[in-house]
């Protein structure tokens, strides 16, 4: 039995992720999933491949902290959350994060949340691999 | 001894992921981040964040323990 | 090639579906996906489960508009929805839909505005069968 | 002649899929709506919407053409 949040170098199969979901309950009638991967192509500049380094027990302790307030936030069922370190390549799967519910509009909006409450809270790190060199990308905002 | 560690751009701003520091006693977030910042300015030019104990905090007036672990952190550009 | 809008008696698979919708396009940073399951309980009542009727020329027609609308209006890249029709059991897949886009607000924003409009201008009926007896559904408001 | 759809509670409520009328000419799709809620007063007490050709309308007075697919719905329910 995988854990509800990961951080991984391998990749990961969403349909797996979701029969896990769904088997915690009978009563789930929603999964909402957001699944990020590696552009080709970011602020002008071709991508072959992004490198991520974490602050790993932080990252992990922040995603089971986000992962039950949602929980409780938006009366869900379950939830998972998965990202992948390491180097990943263009067209690769990078995070997945997935929510079930009784109906639909919590499931969605608790997947809406998670994606960008990771975002901002999760000490991750990308650079991008191009032709013109290395870069971390630095976020907006 | 105080643990003090680098990720992503910060790391590779420093070459190095981590550095041991004397504890002191009476020492300070603030102490350490300026005696770190004196040594490594273009990495601290890029530190938004600082954690302890793999908490967030923004209290840097908090005194430190002996064996803490502190992290120094670049923007988050996960996901 | 399977198309990207579908009615079907047969479960699908999520990881296919959105393999296809990432090969679409090395731009694909997000992919946003909705399932929707049948639950063991509704209004009171254990279902065991349930049989889907549809319209299904008409039904075709308007998920075929309501794809073209949401890429449209989202910016997405690609956009799949598919449901099933026949008999499904508690805790078998019923609907999915996937948007992708090159960021996350516009597959996720995409992907609720398509389930949202399925329920409402999709001719499909669903038929609850429990323990009391089978009881069409009749949506709230 | 006039294809009329029934499904999912209309089909059930009446007990048949389709039914053919015989085409009239300026016959209103009022006038067939009329005609089949009194023979089916209890299946046209939940229809809910019409389509003429697979295309959803409000317009009751629209006149059929002949060969006119029309389907009489209860409120959707799928997803």
């Amino acid at each position: 039995m995988r854990a509800s949040v990961r951080i991984q170098h391998e990749d990961f199969s969403q349909d797996e992720e979701i029969a896990r979901l769904k088997t915690r309950s009978q009563r789930t009638g929603a999964v909402a999933s957001f699944l990020g991967c590696a552009r080709d192509f970011s602020e002008g500049r071709a991508v072959s491949e992004i490198n991520f380094d974490a602050y790993a027990d932080m990252a992990l302790a922040e995603m089971t902290v986000m992962r039950e307030q949602a929980i409780a936030m938006f009366t869900l069922i379950d939830a998972s959350i998965v990202h992948r370190l390491g180097t990943v390549k263009s067209g690769d799967n990078i995070v997945f994060i997935a929510t079930s519910a009784e109906h639909r509009a919590e499931a969605l909006e608790g997947c809406q949340w998670l994606i960008d409450e990771l975002k901002r809270r999760v000490p991750i790190w990308k650079k991008e691999i191009t032709p013109d060199g290395d870069f971390w990308v630095v976020p907006h905002a | 001894m105080i643990k003090v560690l680098f990720f992503g751009p910060v790391a590779d701003t420093i070459g190095q992921r981590s550095i041991d520091i004397e504890y002191r006693i009476d020492m300070s977030l603030q102490d350490l981040r300026e005696s770190l910042a004196q040594r490594f300015p273009q990495a601290f030019g890029i530190v938004a964040f600082t954690a302890v104990n793999g908490v967030q905090t923004r209290n840097m007036r908090q005194l430190l323990a002996d064996r803490s672990e502190i992290a120094f952190m670049a923007k988050f550009s996960g996901g």
